[in-house]
């Protein structure tokens, strides 16, 4: 299925993109999306753990994904 | 209408969202841009946002606390280039007594910090330049 | 110099009395006169004060916020009459970081409504007059 | 001694007046201050524990007094 990955700050300047499209087999987590991106230029160097969200609220590691969602790793807040 | 705005924010415009002749108490968090972070001098910084996901969780944020409280809420939040001195959040609560107007405040601007995915990059005046981490030891990354 | 004003108070008059490149976190408390107390519609309101005490119970409140929290402290309040969502007090708190803004303003309002000689009357739509009496059951001595 | 007494707001309306000089005899208290209040015009609706000032400063009732100390009788107060 596809997912739709966003990254932000810190997390995009590590990966040199803001944005990308990936196919996952299902049945898939965030976690999935993760090791995805941890195996693309960059991405070793994302934590074990970073905050997500999916379809813009907050979620884990082991939320599970449908075809067509919206997956951000969100780099630690500084807002405020 | 957004919670992020990427001009100077204006404290009056905020509070006249929720301060009416029954809301006498009224409480306002102001966070402006320090001159010094992490032991370095600040020159400049730039707030970014997940916009769609920030608005949603203002949105949130402010609903659970004006559920919490008998209170009114209202809040923005800079994005883009901030020098020292500027405001970069604002939270302005309402209410007919003061206690649920400094509670429903400090609510907001805790969950704000804990909660909306916006990022801060600071631009040092010794040529550095860092993302803000509250998560690390030295409260920045490069 | 006064912490007693006989014309409109200006929040950002008190606000530039503490604000600083330091001091990122600003907390403020604006009390504005309510449209109703007691269960009386209130049409206006008329404050007296005990000036040099009320002074220098002013002065000592704010030392004592300030040496108890890294903050600094600025506030004024209103006498003569008052008209329905005028500002009767405004407290401003300035810190370094916001725990110690929310904490210093509220021990400041706090510490205003228990010490600080000044009385209010009460002018009601109705026609009667009231003093304000928080000790009193209903709140108002006839 | 004399002692300057100064009335505020309801106080002053039951005694119609802002501001009194009395004698009392020595040794004082802020207590025979108010004895002497309750024995004039209006005193009587005083009620038995006002809070007070001595010189500008909260006070209690057997605070003691000297020659020329102001003292203050002060209704609840509404400020904030």
């Amino acid at each position: 299925m596809r997912i739709r990955v966003l990254l932000f700050a810190r997390y995009a300047e590590l990966m040199g993109q803001t944005e990308l499209g990936i196919e996952v087999d299902a049945p898939a987590t965030v976690r999935t999306v993760l090791d995805t991106l941890r195996a693309r230029a960059g991405g070793a160097q994302l934590p074990p753990s970073p905050m997500v969200a999916r379809n813009q609220v907050h979620a884990q590691l082991d939320t599970a994904l449908e075809d067509g969602d919206e997956v951000a790793v969100l780099p630690p807040l500084a807002g405020g | 209408m957004s919670y992020l705005k990427d001009e100077p924010l204006d404290v009056r415009t905020v509070a006249h969202q929720v301060v009416s002749a029954e809301r006498g108490g009224v409480v306002t968090f102001l966070g402006a841009v320090r001159n010094h972070h992490a032991g370095r001098a600040v020159l400049r910084l730039e707030y970014s946002a997940y916009g769609p996901m920030a608005d949603a969780e203002f949105s949130q944020i402010i609903a659970e606390a004006e559920s919490r409280w008998p209170a009114k809420v209202a809040a923005e939040h800079r994005v883009g280039t901030l020098e020292v001195g500027d405001v970069a959040v604002v939270v302005v609560a309402a209410a007919p007594h003061r206690d649920a107007a400094f509670d429903a405040c400090r609510y907001v601007i805790e969950a704000i910090k804990r909660r909306v995915p916006i990022w801060k990059r600071e631009y040092y005046v010794d040529g550095t330049v860092g993302w803000v981490d509250p998560t690390a030891s030295a409260g920045v990354s490069f």
